[in-house]
């Protein structure tokens, strides 16, 4: 898009400056048009599971723009501070949470290329950054000067950090299956038909998919592990004396880390934006084949990627409302004594399975794995990487390539 | 004789353009010289314990920065040497005993903070002559 | 049980240094029932002491019933226990009537049975609702409520009103049931036999559920009795008690002739205990699982009770009969009568004088006594485990405070 | 060899998410040289560079703030900037795995250090140990002198005042995880094969194994000393048959949540 705007006159600088806000921009709205969106979708689904409507009205039918009269109205609202408060850290708080969960979505790829930003370590990343989302609810929880607060967030600080310990170890092993931390490779990797998902790729990965949502449900802070808000017990927890605005900054935040668990579910277990059904490849689209083609494969990725984590993100709405809470020394047991050992073992069930039965129980059923691995064996003679065999991404070969090619 | 040479070196940093020029070592080095400096400052005039700890943290961050930048090819001319991966290795060691150092100096500050019921560190002196 | 011996209960682990914080759960939290103000004295996490401070809701009721006819007076008990109005009538009915040797006709006793019952079941399912409330879920309040509807559509049918009914009182009730009444009761029933089900599976045997209540929440048979609980909360430990049952003949000879047995553990298992979940291996009477138990039994009961006493109603021939004037003068005495009331027995106290106002008035809560036992109850808990005690006791605040 | 032709990503930046979505962006071709982060260099402007101002002035300045903050937590806040700018100076500089592993780990270490400072100055919530201002004037004129110094030493290698060059292999954490396990597939810093040059293997088994004595070490400094109280639970247990069982379950919730509220977030924090 710079290259166009540079078309068009404008001075460089100024050109990348505008396509890198306007792409800023997108993921802001990702994040903030799906809160709207997932909010109104959640008042709808409670509705329809506890048998009332829900809103109707606003918006003409299903009253689809609740979402955005409730914004309106928070922007209206006075934005109070306790007396006794750190107004700055109070101040602070909702904009460290947001930026954590908003950050978390530079690495995300929605589709193939369509991602903020390539890193090698892109898994590492995102569950790194979406961990810095609980500073924010620390933050508000000591600096609202309310003993409600401060529970909440010392127990979101113990959960949360807690939690990380079996998030990582499920998320470590997708990474080694596909051999990268590479959120885009890990995603091309499970390319084809859903049989190709890791999800499906032996009973260990199975059982660690599920692990994985107990510790994003968790780590996000949603019933029944939704302590650090806790609503019959700590009124309204870490965000108690919080209103208006900054209030919503918490609830875009929190939507926006479901949405993003969701998605990192969807690309580390779910084939990312390769659907159930390879439709791309069955209609004979693909990257090679033209512009538009290329357009319509990513579209179409998109489609899939936002369609699966807008799944994942139901289900935890589906779940809010079926279930009740925890206590916290029965979601401490949940993570050390249930979820930690078992994504442990299966961790190192997925390794042996890798080691002794590479190409699954049934051969010519997925497409074998692996390639890159050989590429690393060669030696220490510095040639697998160094020398052309790139493990992720790009390579030097290909650098020289690109940089006469123009970016897409 | 030092200040002459600080300026001369000084001078065409500045007087090169942040925005278009690439970054050096030197301009990790200069970061990694005030982190050091902070935590330096923060480890010997903060009396909680706890802000000691964080100095500490600092300090290792700055000789982090040094360890990274001596490492990254980007930071060199083409062809000059670096550490390498080397440079990396050691910072990850270093991240990994700060946290390990981080978990022992939190448990020493509880417990002295149980038998003191503070975390001031001028009153740790019990073992005085 | 080897593995059990590290967690010998009286060691408590002591790390930290810690000061105790004094909290303030209420007047205005959302799990608190009303009203109530609970001042907790916290280790952390962990509650040391629970004070409930009471008396936000006090409006003279006692005072107002030394100043009006017991007819009149009628009303204000529909405010004491608000969720149970009918049965609050029909206490303080059947206290007055007892002081005046009064008796009402046969059908008029079947119709207060009728209606009483129905009315435990609708307080029975706003206690329900609102302990899934204190627990984090909020779907089965409104299945709870939804139901409820129904039976105030159907209360509203008979006395025009949907809470405070004034509907049963002193000598019989208001007014008859309106025709068809009976059909739409039956109706109701029947199609709310099914819905326990689905409350028995989100609440009462759901993993979640029993974990934050089974062996929380522990009211020993002792305890229970030496704090004067009584209703589910003192059923629940295990006291086989039951004022319909056990009460005096004036209200005991209300339910002559039903069949019910009282819901209660006896032997290691509640009456019927084959067509309900099975209680938990976790589950230890007089918890507040337990508790809950008992009413969603109590639920069933009453179904049974109402569709018995519908029977006997529509057999009646004989009219209803008038409720006694607003002018009837009292004799000179005393009469206390304790009716069992959903949340526990209630007690009305009269002392007639010759005339038609009583010279005095009182009643005795049963919500105050169960509300007595929090602190002992919460002592050592944690601080998510306050709103499943005091959800557990169903208390409500109009009636303590009166 | 599994390959994907996917580096156009690197080039354009945060950018690209909108290029890939519109075709048209595609058509003109352009030349930039490519830099770590994705930044590039374009009609003058480094995006490389000023990235690095931006990360380095935030750096410092929240360091400074830790030094300058007198409240436990607000130094605790700096210093999770300071460290999070740090961060993004190492993925500047190719360090992504570094970079990453600060994030997760300094960053976190951090957040228990926070929750500490809540919890250690619970009692009054804004209370601080302040150094007297003569302390804090001495302090000034050491760091100064200190500052002097490093940068006096920093300036002296003519090799380090060369800017970079920029145009070097994509990053990866390829090479850094194969070293770890012993194996070194990187070039050598002169540019030919090392073949010579061992790997990590043994000081990463020391590092676990250090990781773990210091993860038992901190669990037995901060552990819960036991200690017999009589409880309310106790009137239960020598009256009602049940009580036994009803005791155990009170306890298995006492401990659970001493174990939730202290001593677990100290030991999972900081062993990380």
């Amino acid at each position: 898009m710079a290259d166009f705007l540079i078309g068009l006159g404008l001075p460089g600088w100024l050109a990348w400056t505008v396509a890198a806000l306007v792409a800023a921009v997108l993921i802001l709205n990702v994040i903030a048009g799906g809160a709207l969106a997932f909010i109104w979708a959640e008042r709808k689904i409670a509705a329809r599971i506890q048998d009332r409507l829900g809103p109707t009205r606003t918006g003409g039918r299903f009253g689809w723009l609740q979402s955005l009269a409730d914004g309106i109205k928070l922007l209206a609202k006075e934005d109070l501070m306790p007396e006794g408060a750190d107004g700055l850290l109070f101040r602070l708080a909702p904009y460290v949470s947001f930026c954590a969960s908003f950050c978390a979505f530079i690495a995300l790829p929605f589709a193939f290329d369509v991602v903020g930003q390539r890193l090698n370590v892109g898994v590492f990343f995102v569950v790194a950054v979406l961990g810095l989302e609980v500073f924010g609810v620390i933050l508000a929880g000591y600096a609202s000067a309310s003993k409600w607060s401060l529970f909440g967030a010392m127990r979101e600080a113990a959960q949360v950090v807690s939690y990380e310990v079996p998030l990582g170890m499920c998320v470590v092993v997708p990474v080694m299956l596909a051999g990268t931390m590479d959120l885009v490779t890990i995603a091309e990797k499970q390319a084809g038909w859903f049989t190709n998902w890791y999800l499906f790729h032996d009973p260990f990965t199975f059982v660690v998919f599920w692990v994985y949502v107990t510790c994003a449900v968790a780590s996000v802070n949603r019933a029944p592990f939704d302590l650090a808000e806790a609503e019959s017990e700590l009124v309204a927890g870490f965000h108690t004396e919080y209103s208006g605005l900054r209030w919503s900054f918490f609830f875009m935040a929190e939507y926006g880390s479901m949405f993003l668990v969701s998605a990192l579910a969807a690309v580390l277990f779910m084939g990312g934006w390769n659907g159930p059904v390879p439709v791309a490849t069955i209609l004979g689209l693909s990257e090679g084949t033209g512009d538009t083609a290329a357009y319509l494969v990513r579209l179409i990725g998109l489609a899939n990627l936002i369609g699966k984590a807008t799944l994942g993100v139901l289900a935890m709405m589906w779940i809010r409302w079926t279930l009740p809470r925890l206590r916290i020394d029965q979601v401490m047991t949940t993570c050390l004594k249930y979820c930690t050992p078992i994504a442990a073992v299966m961790f190192a069930g997925a390794m042996l399975w890798q080691l002794f039965l590479p190409a699954g129980l049934l051969p010519g059923w997925r497409r074998p794995p692996g390639e890159v691995r050989e590429g690393w064996l060669e030696g220490p003679g510095g040639s697998a990487v160094g020398h052309g065999v790139p493990v992720s991404g790009i390579g030097p070969a290909s650098r020289d390539v690109l940089a006469t090619r123009s970016p897409r | 004789m030092e200040m002459p040479v600080l300026a001369a070196a000084v001078v065409p940093i500045f007087a090169a353009n942040p925005f278009t020029d690439p970054v050096g070592v030197i301009h990790y080095l200069v970061v990694g010289a005030v982190l050091f400096t902070a935590g330096i400052a923060c480890m010997t005039l903060k009396r909680n314990a706890l802000g000691v700890l964080m100095g500490i943290e600092l300090v290792l961050n700055g000789a982090n920065m040094n360890f990274v930048a001596f490492s990254s090819p980007y930071l060199r001319a083409d062809g000059a040497p670096t550490l390498g991966l080397d440079g990396q290795v050691i910072a990850l060691f270093v991240i990994l005993l700060a946290a390990a150092e981080a978990a022992v100096a939190l448990a020493i500050t509880l417990n002295f903070y149980n038998n003191h019921a503070t975390v001031d560190v001028d009153r740790a002196d019990d073992l005085k002559g | 049980m080897a593995h059990l011996i590290d967690d010998d209960p009286r060691i408590i682990e002591f790390d930290v240094r810690t000061d105790e914080m004094l909290v303030n759960m209420g007047p205005q939290h959302p799990s608190t029932h009303g009203v109530l103000r609970l001042v907790l004295r916290t280790d952390g996490e962990i509650v040391s002491e629970t004070e409930p401070h009471i008396g936000y809701l006090h409006r003279c009721a006692e005072k107002i019933g030394e100043n009006v006819s017991p007819r009149q007076w009628i009303p204000y008990t529909d405010r004491l226990d608000y969720l149970a109005a009918m049965n609050m009538n029909l206490g303080w009915a059947l206290t007055v009537e007892k002081l005046m040797r009064h008796e009402v006709s046969e059908k008029a006793r079947h119709l207060r049975v009728l209606i009483a019952e129905l009315n435990r079941i609708a307080s029975h399912l706003v206690g329900m609702g609102a302990y899934g409330l204190d627990l984090g879920t909020f779907s089965p309040f409104l299945y709870a409520f939804r139901e409820r509807e129904k039976i105030l559509d159907l209360f509203e049918e008979a006395c025009g009103a949907r809470l405070t009914y004034s509907y049963l009182t002193v000598g019989g009730a208001t007014a008859d049931l309106p025709s068809g009444w009976l059909q739409k009761c039956e109706a109701f029933l029947d199609q709310f036999e099914p819905v326990i089900k689905e409350y028995h599976a989100l609440l009462t045997t759901n993993a979640i559920f029993v974990k934050r209540t089974a062996g929380i929440g522990l009211l020993s048979r002792e305890m229970a009795i030496d704090y004067g609980c009584s209703g589910p909360v003192l059923r629940g430990s295990g006291v086989d008690q039951d004022m319909r049952r056990d009460g005096e003949s004036i209200y005991t000879g209300m339910y002559d002739g039903y069949a019910f047995e009282v819901a209660v553990q006896k032997d290691g298992r509640y009456p019927r205990d084959h067509t309900y979940p099975t209680v938990p291996s976790e589950a230890i009477l007089g918890d507040c699982w337990h508790r809950f138990f008992v009413r969603m039994l109590e639920v069933v009961q009453s179904m049974d009770l109402v569709r018995q006493a519908i029977d006997r109603y529509a057999a009646c021939r004989e009219p209803l009969g008038e409720p006694l004037k607003l002018s009837e003068k009292l004799p000179i005495g005393d009469a206390y009568l304790e009716t069992e009331a959903p949340k526990g027995q209630m007690g009305f106290y009269v002392v007639g004088n010759g005339t038609s106002i009583p010279w005095r008035v009182r009643a005795r809560s049963s919500s105050f006594s169960n509300l007595s036992v929090t602190h002992a109850l919460c002592r050592g808990c944690l601080i998510a485990d306050v709103p499943a005690i005091v959800g557990s006791l169903d208390i409500v605040m109009g009636e303590i405070d009166r | 060899m599994e390959i994907f032709h996917v580096g156009n990503t690197v080039m354009g930046g945060s950018a690209l998410m909108l290029d890939t979505l519109l075709p048209f962006a595609a058509s003109v071709p352009s030349q930039h040289v490519s830099l770590p982060f994705g930044a590039v260099v374009l009609a003058g402007i480094n995006w490389h560079s000023v990235l690095f101002l931006l990360f380095a002035a935030l750096t410092c300045a929240f360091a400074i703030g830790v030094v300058a903050a007198d409240n436990v937590v607000r130094m605790a806040l700096y210093l999770v900037f300071s460290l999070g700018s740090a961060a993004g100076l190492f993925f500047l500089a190719g360090a992504e795995f570094i970079g990453a592993m600060q994030l997760m780990i300094y960053v976190g270490g951090t957040l228990v250090l926070l929750v500490f400072g809540v919890m250690l100055t619970a009692q009054a919530p804004f209370v601080s140990i302040k150094p007297s201002s003569s302390d804090k004037t001495l302090a000034a004129v050491a760091g100064a002198s200190l500052l002097a110094l490093l940068l006096t030493a920093v300036f002296s290698v003519d090799a380090w005042l060369a800017p970079g060059a920029g145009v070097v292999p994509p990053p990866s954490a390829t090479p850094l995880g194969m070293a770890l396990v012993g194996v070194r597939v990187d070039d050598s810093p002169v540019g030919a094969p090392s073949t010579g040059r061992s790997g990590y293997m043994l000081p990463f088994e020391i590092v676990s194994v250090h990781l773990l004595v210091v993860l038992v070490g901190a669990a037995y400094l901060a552990r819960a000393k036991r200690r017999k109280t009589p409880r309310a639970i106790d009137a239960l247990a020598s009256s009602e048959p049940f009580a036994g069982r009803a005791a155990v379950s009170g306890a298995v919730q006492v401990t659970g949540a001493r174990a939730a509220g202290g001593s677990s977030s100290a030991l999972v924090g900081g062993g990380r």
